[in-house]
């Protein structure tokens, strides 16, 4: 198997292609958050944020922060024309009901059934859930971008989590920084793979079945 | 993501027969009168209509109701200054009701728009309205469980709306909409004016643009209130 | 027993008079509306309506009416400074959670356990139930007006209901055309009654037993 | 009706031990930090403090941790770029941790003020954060009983308040703080700003009085975000 693999840039390129104009989405805190640097031309999301915002935009430039308008992952935002305010019990309305239409969250392990495991690796520590638990159940699709395996080159995506779960059956699609994956019926089925990474060397990694029911595409993604 | 379109002819065109359609408004406050009477000339038929009030004289939800369109009723308070239309086809059992306490029906469609498919409340317990729920007791203090509402269209009047679908209501006029705007599937709203996106203070924007699908302008409403004391008709 | 009794707008009076400054009331639609024209000078109570006010003032002159500022009872209204407008599920949130000092109702039968009957006579007929089953369970304090018997000579308060309930145990004071009586512990205190009703009268006139722990003060309104 | 009163030691004095106090504030957009700090002076002990997070640094809850004022967090996020204080404490077991997940917090706090003791969410359906709970099935899907969460006490950073306690808030400073308002038996608030009653547009009014019981003004409030970054402790 190649050393080749996705920067999370690249992985964050490839998820943002999915996304449609004027599509409501809720990236998760750290990684994902960089899904919406990478928004086609032409196109235009509105992203949600779980302390009351609709549509804001990038950081400000340095002491340019104001620190009443902040985003989950507590950086300072800017807001787009458009933007609106609201409380938490409303701003998770829009989760829990179903109004968003994408959340990109990380991952420490996805199983072929969907079920996502991303808040906690194990009892020791301070546990901290924020919203992940709420925003698997939120939204219309809810994909993970990850590596495809972890530092230690275990898998990560897996028959059986087991780390604790954020939800069960809840993840559609994986981007990973080898692949495209969809989950349908307890099943992952490959769409797209790195042209040079072949099915066998994927699957070597992959602690679950990849089924390929209709062609693989190419995982191609631009230099970032 | 323009939001906007042009007639109301257009706007409810894709509303079904059998659908279920929360309507806003409280009294003539906030009745999105020009959306239902479009509704009425496109004519689905069996609909079920969720609205605090259930008709006054022959024009908005009494004129539905008059054409027969509307096949069940979820309504807090179905009595008016003219309550005929709907009191003649109750009388005569071709109206289904459900009667909801004003507010569970708001808490119920607060509900649906927030993914809690059920909550407990106080309200109604040992009453004739609490027949067949199920109670629990909570801190010694018993409570009717209550379902979620959800519809597949709402009709909506607001005051101002930008072309993202963000929205203002004007005074009592707000009531019960921005829950609906929430709890239903597609939203269709008619405001008095449209401006351009980052036209309404981010700060006073009272129903998201997210749960908004349609926005037609009706630049100069008509006023429920105003036209049942002219005792006026749809037809 | 003698003829005389409290019109409506005295017992709204009466009513009125135990109206702290400051306190946040939901009055019922008709009758008990009168109770706001009647607050002692120097007293401001803050008036909420089902539909989505707080602070609303009286009804403006006949022709300078905005049908968008109406209250539950579909009259035009206007507003006072410190109003504020809300949804409905934020109103009956005040409601049901407690937030509001006192409500006031109208009653067709009220039991000496506090059970409410007032939004159904019987089965015939187009059933309209409003928010009256909200606020006997929301404010601190549910208070009746009423006729102390209906218009054909019966007694409204009663050992049990016979009408269909509105609530359970909820009604603490009951101001009628003849008596001010509280419920305390499942029994009709009598607080205060007519000076020239003798309390055999106005027991005979009342379906359960009227107690006296403490002496009868006399029921005095000026004329209205 | 004047709730406005003259110093934040005022406000908070009547807070004893063993209170459970809501806190206002997600990061640092509407940490009332003044009041916490009044709060630290005041000194009650044994508190059960509800906030999205854990505090951080060594100002504001963290503060309150460090001075050992806290038996018990309810939060979602125990996190932050300086979490020693709370972590110290975790650790050595000598502070409590309810982990709720951020969108049932903020609905435990809503049902609080709304007076519904229970609702159902799909949040943390076959987690470990439903053992234990009530789990019931709805149109096919299982979905977790969650209680309301009320308190003794609320600590709030507002933007605008008038003489009647209606409040306006600032970006996301607004957060948790309009549900906690309505969720607390006393509401306390420090606004940047008191106006006349009537000063803010009745549309506008995010917080109603009727949830509000004192009011200090802080002019210039001090930033939780940047005290942190100041590296700024309490004492």
């Amino acid at each position: 198997m190649t050393g080749i693999k996705l920067s999370n840039a690249q992985i964050a390129w490839r998820a943002a292609q999915d996304i449609a104009d004027g599509a409501y989405v809720n990236l998760g805190i750290g990684f994902p958050e960089m899904v919406a640097q990478y928004q086609p031309p032409g196109r235009q999301a509105v992203f949600h944020t779980e302390n009351g915002i609709l549509d804001f935009g990038p950081s400000p430039e340095k002491g340019e922060e104001d620190w009443d308008l902040i985003n989950a992952g507590k950086r300072a935002v800017t807001l787009n024309p458009g933007a609106s305010f609201f409380h938490h019990a409303d701003s998770f309305a829009m989760v829990r009901g179903g109004h968003l239409d994408v959340a990109i969250l990380g991952a420490y392990q996805i199983a072929q059934n969907g079920d996502l495991a991303n808040w906690r690796v194990g009892e020791k520590g301070v546990p901290a859930v924020g919203g992940a638990m709420d925003l698997v159940h939120g939204a219309k699709r809810v994909a993970v971008i990850t590596d495809h395996v972890t530092k230690k080159g275990a898998p990560k995506l897996v028959e059986h989590c087991s780390f604790p779960l954020t939800g069960l059956g809840c993840v559609t699609r994986v981007y990973t920084s080898l692949a495209v994956i969809d989950i349908i019926d307890g099943r992952f089925v490959l769409l797209e793979k790195l042209p040079d990474l072949s099915l066998a060397d994927l699957q070597s990694i992959t602690d679950a079945t990849l089924h390929t029911p209709n062609p693989v595409a190419d995982l191609i993604v631009p230099n970032l | 993501m323009d939001k906007t379109i042009h007639s109301v002819a257009k706007a409810v065109e894709r509303i079904p027969d059998e659908a279920v359609v929360m309507i806003g408004g409280f009294g003539g406050a906030g009745a999105p009168i020009e959306l239902i009477h479009a509704l009425i000339n496109h004519g689905p038929k069996d609909l079920t209509v969720i609205n605090n009030n259930a008709g006054n004289g022959r024009i908005g939800i009494a004129a539905m109701i008059d054409a027969g369109m509307v096949r069940k009723m979820i309504c807090s308070f179905p009595r008016s200054s003219d309550p005929r239309a709907f009191n003649e086809k109750y009388l005569a059992g071709e109206i289904v009701l459900e009667l909801v306490p004003q507010g569970t029906l708001a808490e119920r469609i607060r509900a649906g728009g927030a993914g809690i498919p059920a909550f407990y409340t106080p309200t109604a317990y040992g009453t004739e309205l609490a027949n067949g729920k199920i109670i629990a007791e909570f801190d010694g203090k018993s409570y009717v469980q209550e379902r979620w509402l959800k519809a597949d269209f709402a009709l909506i009047k607001a005051e101002v709306g930008d072309t993202h679908g963000n929205l203002t209501y004007n005074k009592t006029a707000r009531n019960f909409s921005p829950l609906m705007c929430a709890a239903a599937a597609t939203t269709i709203v008619q405001v008095s004016q449209v401006v351009a996106v980052g036209g309404i203070d981010p700060e006073h924007v009272i129903t998201p643009g997210l749960f908004v699908d349609q926005i037609v302008t009706i630049p100069n409403p008509q006023q429920e209130e105003l036209l049942i004391r002219a005792e006026a008709s749809y037809s």
